[in-house]
């Protein structure tokens, strides 16, 4: 009970410098320094339609990069964690009552709506994550807004057939290729144009177009696809702690 | 440089002389004295001389090893070198003895010298009497240093001097010069701690006759007795040749040193005749207190006497 | 393109995001085709890491420009930028490198999963990050990769107290994270960027309440980052549990990302220096204070890691407060890199010794090579010299001096200690062999990282010691002459004392015999002293692993100690005479205990002796001894805090009590050495200071009268408790204790007399203690006894050794002829000469005193009745008689003779205390004495033959029997067995009843009830320590609300 | 100050943000189950990134793309900041690997201790 009051007290004092801090707010009336610079120079400079695009792969690149590492070795470590324990005599206290009950939620079946919905709704879904990660220099939307609904998409798979089964193999080099190939392109930036990251390395093409920011929606390709198999490597880790080597 | 040294060794050879002769004949007069207080006859002034006589000559003698065997000698070089060191007689080149050589310090230190000789010597008769005397004779020394010690810095404040010849000096010129009426604290305190040093009661529990017989000389016999009865005479004598020096003018003649030191000596008789003996901790105690305190009244009171 | 790729990207700092990365994402493809290709890739890609780092290092140290990296080929702040300067160059390879180390270390684990390969990988990345990023949010991004991989690292093991740790881990820095986040983006409100650099430049805007609470949030999430006290337990409940290898990188390496990050905020956090000076004293302080109530190993190094965070952090501040951020690489550098290899090393060891309870880190007992290990991590991490540490912590003192920053420098000396109080226990604990240990499993090639890590220790503490100083070839000689000692310690006993006496006398010779004055002369007593009674180690043939290089170092820092110019090279050959003595002590029997007391005693001394330093170089800006004098008014604080340190290390009474266990337990010839030459060290640093600060009048005669009396009650006491002794050495210790005690009298008397007395008194007890321990060592080989009651009648199978006992207890004694006289009658007139009446007389009633335990020792086990089981003993070696009749030989020569002695040691004094002793042909005279030694000698010899040529013309006469042991007066009776008659336990049992109430051990009680005390304050101090994740993270936002608070929060 | 009068439209994303974060701290402070202090962690990730995008509004602003609506001549004047979106996008992906880790951990200390309390893992202390 005193520990409640105290961390009300806290909370409160919190809420006090809150105070402080929103009657000091006062919203802004026009850009910022920096903010005027990517909108002004944005759309010339790179070829990006959407300034926020812009900003994350190129200007902010080593960000984004590390946004992808950071989503990387959450799976990783998810996975490590969730690893199936391969030995008995391993020194963990999984019983073998905990794994039979384990099993029985496993297997509760989905509902046929859930199932039949699921069929028709999951080519479009991804389809739809294509289409966002592919646009993401232009429209709302990029890579990771792509992954992330490639991702649902592998959610309803997952809620529809419980039972289906992934493939790692595919998850693992669709990953590591994509990563990878977007440090190359990253590299590529130094050697070819004006540093690590730098989108024109391929010409910036008409603007508005598809094919048009440089490697802007290269990157975004690999950021979709990555993100979108690591997230679903993700939720298969959740669904049923494995065995398989990552 | 030779025949000088020879020189002095003869002169100081009839010091010797003398001060034993001395020592041993005061020994049987108080004796005496303290028989006739009890009634008794007494021994004849002779018997110390016979006694060292008869331990001498007899046949036999056994030693317990080297250093038995070197502590009688330790025991009497100590007394020896102790009145080597001390001018005897003021003004007389023939009875300065060696004093040249080293100060009051050195005698104070030399003191031990044959103290530690007996003491490894007695050590090593293996007799258990022999260390118990020297555990306690050792300890009851350190508590009647400090109240001598005390004393002896003020009178080196007082003199200004280590020298007991210029000590001695310092006294000349009349009675009221002498320490014991300038700076009486002082004397006081060193002749509390005297009756310490001699080792009479009530402070005799090192030699202890009853509980253990005669202390650490208990294995000694034949000529090591011999040694050690002559030392202690001698030995005795130069203690109250040097307490006569620092505290009661000296002596300018070998007729005043005797008046003098028979004078100091019955202090220690007659404190020893009117008390019991006090067991080593209690001695330790008391030597601590009073003795200790007037100790320290005499160096503050010569310090605010006789430093400007 | 190739060559494009290689020098504009590979090998450029750049190159270190390619590498890691590249390989991260590359790792689980390779593992699909073989783990061992994986592994492959992941070593090559950390080998890349650390190569990149080195090499743009190496240009940079070379004198070329820090380099700016922009990426997407836009300036910033548009785009973000990197910077790899001097001081990210340092962090990135010195991470770099523990991480490739630490790779070596865990790869068993490691190797177990592909991801858990590529997590380490990505986890050094990110921490590499931290360092060069330039642009606030990335900075957050390399936060949070670092923190992921981390988590992921820890969860690896998935034992429950782990993962329950992990989680705590978890919310905590998660909450960290939060406030970074809240920080960074109302600094981007208020500033239009998120370039570190744009947002310094405008620096002014950032103001306000917003400003203020921007601020606060960044500089909490910072700080919390770095584990300050008291929210914490997150972190120590990580070390605790968690695996070293992760551990470790934690706690060297994502704590210098963050530190970085710290150092390159600070700009902006420039309102809160002292806030964050407070928070990183306090967690230095209080973790070190906690750590002495921890025995589980993993987690008194989490306190360690902690505690070593936080001081980095007061350095860091407090540097900056003072404005000398020239010294930051020495400061926070050093301290740095010394806290990055020793804490990984310790974890990576206690990961290998697998023992959670310290106690049980005795399976390392016995195990030289291991502990050498240990021993080097742990007395780098408390920053001993030659180590990092040392010279950053001697910077950051003398620093913290210099701009009056006193607390700080009380905090960083007392949490020092308290660190080594609890990293030596540990070292003691692993030194006692016990029967249930089983030995330890280690492979010696799994031993390399920890190793390597040692090693580079030695490097880099050679590397700042070249920045600091300019005689470091001579600094370094004794060790460089130990770790040759230590190479050839696999050859035979003997043959190494050999070497080792040429190699010391060799190296002593040519470092001391160029010197002069009082340098001189002690280059006499430790050096020549020390090799004299160093050739008594050869009554011992075993092996003696480790000891002979000891020796050696400590024999040679001696002559170091000597030549010191600067208060820096003495303070370091001081340090190494301390830590190599207290090796020395740990090796003896039962030493290991006592040493741990002497080492803390010993540092303590030693900074107190840091402080004074520190303090005369604020005061005249200078290092050189010569300067000490120059300081002004705080001459007296300085004289004080250095004398302190000097007689800690004599052993003055109340803090003596290292003394006797010290003495006692170390082997028995080298307590000689320790007794005779090493406490004169202290003689000789408490003169050095004398002559330098306490004959200055401007000083006033207080301090010296105290010290006076310190040295006389010293003496008095020593003696005392020496008397009820049991134990011979103990009695010898305690005896060296009253004699240094005189001695530090001496020196206290500022006056000529006084000095020749206090150098006459030292030579003299060289002398005769060195015979005395050496005697003793005989004795105890022969008996295998150390409590005299247990021995007796020696004299008749060791006649040799018990005349130089002896004689040497004469000398001590002080009873003419011999030179105890002459030290005495020159302190006593010296005493009388300063109007020091009172302690003349304790100084008569010490040496009386004395007289009780010499008496007891020659008597107790020489003299009385012998033990039956003692009858064929032999007289001791003759290699333990050479030195002692050489001593014997020098005693008798100064006895006749002194004035062969007082004139060197006088004309030694001069040109500090004017003065000439009067000679007058060979009587010396003083104001009040006169001293004719020669004469005394002679009429001495002449009043001891006349008796005994009288005696033995007797014996012609007499029969002379020999008789046999009970051959004694003894009620007619004869005692069978010598313990009937053997008077001898407790000899002054009366003395005792008188007496004893003085030495009942006050200072033990004391010392002891304050060791009782840190340790309820620690407990006290670690409730908050409770094991809930949810009150760690109360702690979190506490810490928030406290700094807003202090900070004057509710003046907005 | 009133922000009670002249509501802005980001004052009031920003003070729910705010809220949020209280709430989510609420929820970490308080909830002793792990999975509920997940959620209390996620409320205020989320808190956070509703402050970070009410500091990028610019009022009267639109979404930076430049499109037929929005010409590039005056986007400057039409625009809200692009910045904080960028920064959001990031945030909310880290936190969402976060959250990833700390479930797994909330599974992984189920299956060891069989208890999703925070009170019950508290081996390690002192």
């Amino acid at each position: 009970m005193i520990k409640r009051i105290v961390i009300l007290l806290v909370l409160l004092m919190l809420a006090f410098i809150f105070v402080n801090l929103a009657a000091s707010y006062s919203e802004q009336t026009s850009l910022s320094a920096l903010g005027h610079y990517y909108v002004e120079q944005g759309p010339s400079e790179l070829g990006a339609a959407n300034l926020v695009t812009a900003v994350v792969v190129t200007y902010r690149g080593l960000d984004t990069l590390g946004e992808v590492t950071v989503l990387f070795i959450s799976a990783a470590g998810v996975g490590l964690l969730l690893r199936r324990t391969r030995r008995k005599d391993d020194h963990e206290d999984l019983e073998q009552g905990d794994r039979a009950e384990e099993t029985a939620i496993a297997r509760k079946p989905a509902s046929e709506i859930v199932e039949t919905a699921t069929e028709l709704l999951l080519p479009m879904v991804i389809l739809f994550g294509i289409y966002v990660f592919l646009n993401g220099h232009l429209s709302p939307g990029g890579g990771f807004q792509g992954g992330a609904i490639i991702a649902s998409g592998t959610m309803f798979l997952l809620l529809a057939l419980p039972e289906s089964h992934i493939s790692r193999l595919m998850i693992a080099i669709t990953e590591s290729l994509s990563g990878f190939s977007y440090v190359v392109i990253g590299v590529l930036g130094v050697i070819l144009a004006g540093g690590f990251l730098d989108n024109r390395i391929i010409g910036l093409g008409t603007y508005g177009h598809l094919f048009s920011a440089g490697a802007i929606p290269l990157i975004y390709v690999f950021v979709g696809l990555k993100v979108g198999f690591e997230l679903s490597a993700v939720l298969d880790r959740f669904r049923k702690e494995d065995s398989g080597p990552l | 440089m030779i025949a000088e040294w020879f020189g002095r060794a003869g002169n100081f050879s009839l010091t010797l002389l003398i001060v034993t002769v001395y020592g041993l004949l005061v020994g049987a007069f108080i004796e005496r004295t303290i028989a006739k207080v009890q009634g008794r006859i007494g021994i004849p002034y002779r018997q110390p001389f016979i006694n060292i006589l008869k331990t001498l000559v007899k046949r036999t003698a056994v030693s317990h090893g080297i250093m038995f065997y070197l502590g009688p000698v330790f025991r009497i070089a100590g007394g020896i070198g102790t009145l080597a060191f001390i001018p005897v007689i003021y003004g007389s080149e023939t009875f300065a003895n060696f004093s040249y050589a080293g100060d009051l310090f050195l005698v104070i230190y030399f003191m031990f010298f044959g103290q530690l000789g007996m003491a490894l010597g007695a050590g090593e008769s293996g007799h258990p009497y022999s260390a118990i005397g020297i555990a306690r004779g050792l300890s009851q020394m350190t508590a009647y240093e400090v109240p001598f010690a005390l004393a002896v810095i003020s009178i080196v404040i007082q003199y200004d001097t280590l020298s007991i010849t210029e000590i001695v000096a310092a006294q000349q010129g009349g009675w009221q010069h002498w320490t014991l009426f300038t700076n009486w604290v002082a004397t006081l305190a060193a002749m509390l701690a005297f009756l310490g040093m001699t080792g009479y009661s009530p402070f005799d529990i090192f030699l202890a006759p009853q509980e253990i017989p005669i202390g650490p000389p208990t294995e000694f016999h034949s000529a090591y007795l011999s040694l050690l009865q002559t030392n202690r005479a001698l030995f005795g004598a130069t203690k109250l040749v040097l307490f006569m020096n620092l505290f009661f003018g000296g002596a300018t003649g070998w007729i005043e040193l005797m008046i003098k030191t028979l004078a100091i000596y019955m202090v220690a008789v007659v404190v020893g005749v009117a008390f019991p003996r006090f067991r080593v901790d209690q001695s330790i105690r008391f030597f601590f207190k009073i003795p200790t305190l007037i100790g320290i009244i005499s160096i503050i009171y010569v310090q605010m006497m006789f430093t400007s | 393109m190739v060559e494009g790729f290689i020098t504009q990207v590979l090998l450029q700092p750049l190159g270190i995001y390619v590498v890691a990365l590249g390989a991260g994402f590359l790792v689980p493809l390779f593992d699909r085709a073989h783990r061992s290709s994986a592994i492959l890739l992941f070593f090559l890609a950390l080998a890349g890491m650390v190569a990149i780092a080195g090499i743009n290092l190496l240009a940079i140290l070379n004198g070329a420009a820090p380099i700016q990296i922009e990426t997407a080929g836009i300036a910033p702040p548009f785009a973000i930028n990197l910077r790899f300067g001097l001081y990210e160059g340092g962090f990135v390879l010195a991470v770099n490198s523990i991480a490739l180390l630490g790779a070596l270390h865990w790869l068993p684990s490691l190797r177990q999963h592909a991801s858990a390969l590529l997590l380490y990988l990505i986890m050094v990345m990110g921490i590499n990050g931290m360092v060069m990023t330039r642009d606030l949010f990335n900075l957050f991004i390399f936060i949070e990769i670092t923190s992921i991989a981390t988590y992921a690292l820890i969860g690896m093991e998935r034992t429950g107290s782990v993962l329950a740790a992990g989680f705590k881990y978890i919310i905590a820095t998660s909450v960290a994270s939060a406030f970074f986040l809240l920080g960074t983006i109302f600094l981007y409100y208020l500033t239009g960027t998120l370039n570190i650099d744009g947002m310094v430049a405008q620096r002014e805007l950032i103001s306000g309440p917003i400003g203020f609470i921007a601020t606060l949030f960044l500089l909490t999430s910072l700080l919390i980052e770095l584990k300050p006290y008291p929210a914490n337990g997150w972190g120590l409940d990580v070390y605790e549990t968690a695996p070293g290898g992760i551990a470790a990188l934690i706690s060297v390496g994502v704590s210098a990302g963050v530190f970085f990050a710290l150092l390159k905020t600070l700009p902006l956090l420039d309102n809160y220096l002292s806030s964050i000076a407070v928070v990183g004293g306090a967690t230095f302080l209080l973790s070190n204070l906690i750590g002495l109530k921890q025995d589980n190993a993993r987690r008194l190094l989490g306190y360690s890691s902690i505690g070593q965070m936080g001081l980095l952090t007061l350095a860091l501040a407090a540097t900056v407060q003072l404005g000398i951020e020239a010294q930051l690489p020495l400061v926070a550098g050093g301290l740095f890199i010394n806290h990055l290899l020793a804490k990984a090393g310790l974890f990576w060891l206690a990961d290998l010794v697998n023992r959670n309870s310290t106690r049980d880190w005795s399976v390392l007992a016995g195990r030289p090579g291991r502990l050498l290990l240990f021993g080097i991590l742990l007395s780098a991490l408390v920053g001993l010299p030659p180590f990092p540490g040392f010279w950053a912590k001697w910077v950051l003192v003398t620093e913290l001096a210099a701009g009056g920053l006193y607390p700080w420098i009380t905090v960083v000396l007392l949490g020092s200690l308290l660190e080594a109080a609890y990293l030596f226990r540990w070292f003691t604990q692993a030194l006692q062999t016990r029967e249930s240990d089983t030995p330890d499993t280690i492979r010696l090639e799994s031993l390399l990282p920890v190793a390597l890590a040692a090693l580079l220790l030695f490097a880099t503490g050679y590397g700042m010691a070249v920045q600091l100083e300019s005689d470091t070839l001579i600094m370094f000689l004794p060790l460089l002459a130990g770790t040759a000692l230590w190479l050839l310690d696999g050859l035979p006993g003997l043959l190494k004392s050999l070497l080792m006496l040429v190699v010391v006398a060799a190296g002593g010779a040519w470092l001391t015999l160029d010197l002069e004055g009082l340098n001189r002369i002690f280059g006499f007593i430790l050096v020549g002293g020390g090799v004299l009674l160093s050739l008594a180690t050869q009554y011992r043939s075993d092996v003696r692993k480790g000891f002979y290089p000891l020796l050696g170092i400590l024999l040679l820092s001696l002559a170091t100690l000597l030549r010191a110019h600067t208060s820096l090279e003495f303070f370091f050959s001081w340090e190494l005479m301390t830590l190599s003595s207290y090796l020395l002590v740990t090796l003896g029997r039962g030493g290991a205990k006592p040493a741990l007391t002497y080492l803390l005693f010993s540092l303590a001394a030693a900074y107190f002796i840091l402080a004074g330093f520190a303090l005369a170089y604020a005061a005249s800006g200078s290092l050189e001894l010569a300067a000490l004098g120059d300081t002004g008014s705080s001459m007296g604080l300085v004289f004080s805090l250095l004398a302190a340190g000097f007689v800690i290390k004599t052993g003055g009474l109340g803090v003596h009590i290292w003394v006797p266990g010290t003495y006692g337990e170390a082997d028995d010839d080298f307590t000689a050495v320790l007794s005779a030459v090493v406490s004169k060290a202290a003689i000789f640093g408490l003169l050095l200071v004398a002559a330098q600060l306490g004959i200055r009048s401007d000083i006033g005669l207080d301090p010296a009268y105290v010290l006076g009396w310190i040295g006389m009650l010293t003496a008095t006491f020593g003696a005392l408790m020496a008397v009820f002794q049991e134990d011979i050495k103990k009695l010898l210790a305690y005896s060296s204790m009253g004699q240094l005690g005189y001695i530090v009298t001496g020196i206290a008397l500022m006056s000529h007399l006084g000095w020749v007395a206090a150098l006459y008194l030292t030579v003299n007890h060289f002398l005769f203690k060195g015979i005395l321990f050496l005697a003793v060592a005989g004795v105890v080989l022969r008996t295998s006894e150390r409590l005299m009651y247990k021995m007796g009648g020696l004299i008749k199978n060791m006649p040799f050794t018990f005349v130089a006992t002896m004689i040497a207890i004469i000398a001590m004694s002080g009873v003419p002829p011999l030179t105890g006289f002459g030290g005495k009658w020159l302190l006593f007139n010296a005493m009388m000469e300063k109007g020091w009446y009172w302690l003349a007389a304790l100084a008569f009633f010490s040496s009386a005193v004395a007289f009780l335990y010499m008496y007891r020792l020659l008597h107790t086990v020489f003299l009385g009745q012998r033990k039956l089981e003692h009858a064929q003993l032999r007289e001791a070696p003759a290699i333990l008689l050479v030195p002692q009749f050489l001593l014997i030989g020098i005693i008798m020569v100064f006895s006749a003779y002194p004035k062969l002695l007082l004139e060197p040691l006088s004309s030694a004094i001069s040109p500090w205390l004017a003065g000439n002793l009067v000679w007058d042909g060979l009587s010396l005279h003083t104001h009040l004495g006169y001293w004719n030694a020669p004469m005394i000698m002679g009429v001495v010899a002449g009043v001891w033959m006349i008796p005994l040529l009288f005696l033995l013309l007797m014996s012609l006469t007499l029969k002379i029997q020999k008789v046999g042991q009970f051959n004694i007066v003894f009620a007619a009776e004869r005692p069978h067995r010598p313990e009937d008659t053997h008077f001898a336990y407790n000899f002054f049992a009366h003395y005792d009843r008188a007496l004893g109430f003085l030495v009942k051990p006050r200072a033990t009680a004391f010392w002891n009830s304050i060791v009782e005390w840190s340790h309820t304050l620690a407990a006290s101090l670690r409730i908050f320590y409770n094991g809930n994740g949810q009150t760690y993270a109360l702690f979190i936002v506490m810490y928030l609300v406290v700094l807003f608070l202090v900070n004057g929060g509710l003046q907005l | 100050m009133s922000f009670f009068g002249d509501l802005q439209i980001s004052m009031i994303v920003l003070c729910s943000g705010l809220g949020l974060v209280l709430i989510g701290l609420w929820g970490i402070l308080t909830q002793r189950n792990l999975i509920r202090m997940i959620i209390g962690f996620s409320l205020l990730d989320t808190g956070i990134h509703m402050v970070m995008v009410s500091i990028g509004y610019v009022t009267g602003g639109t979404a930076p793309i430049i499109n037929d609506d929005v010409p590039m001549a005056t986007a400057v004047s039409r625009v809200v900041d692009p910045v904080p979106s960028a920064l959001v996008l990031t945030a909310i992906v880290i936190g969402l690997g976060v959250t990833a880790v700390m479930l797994s951990f909330a599974v992984r200390i189920f299956r060891a201790r069989r208890t999703l309390m925070i009170d019950e893992c508290t081996e390690s202390k002192w």
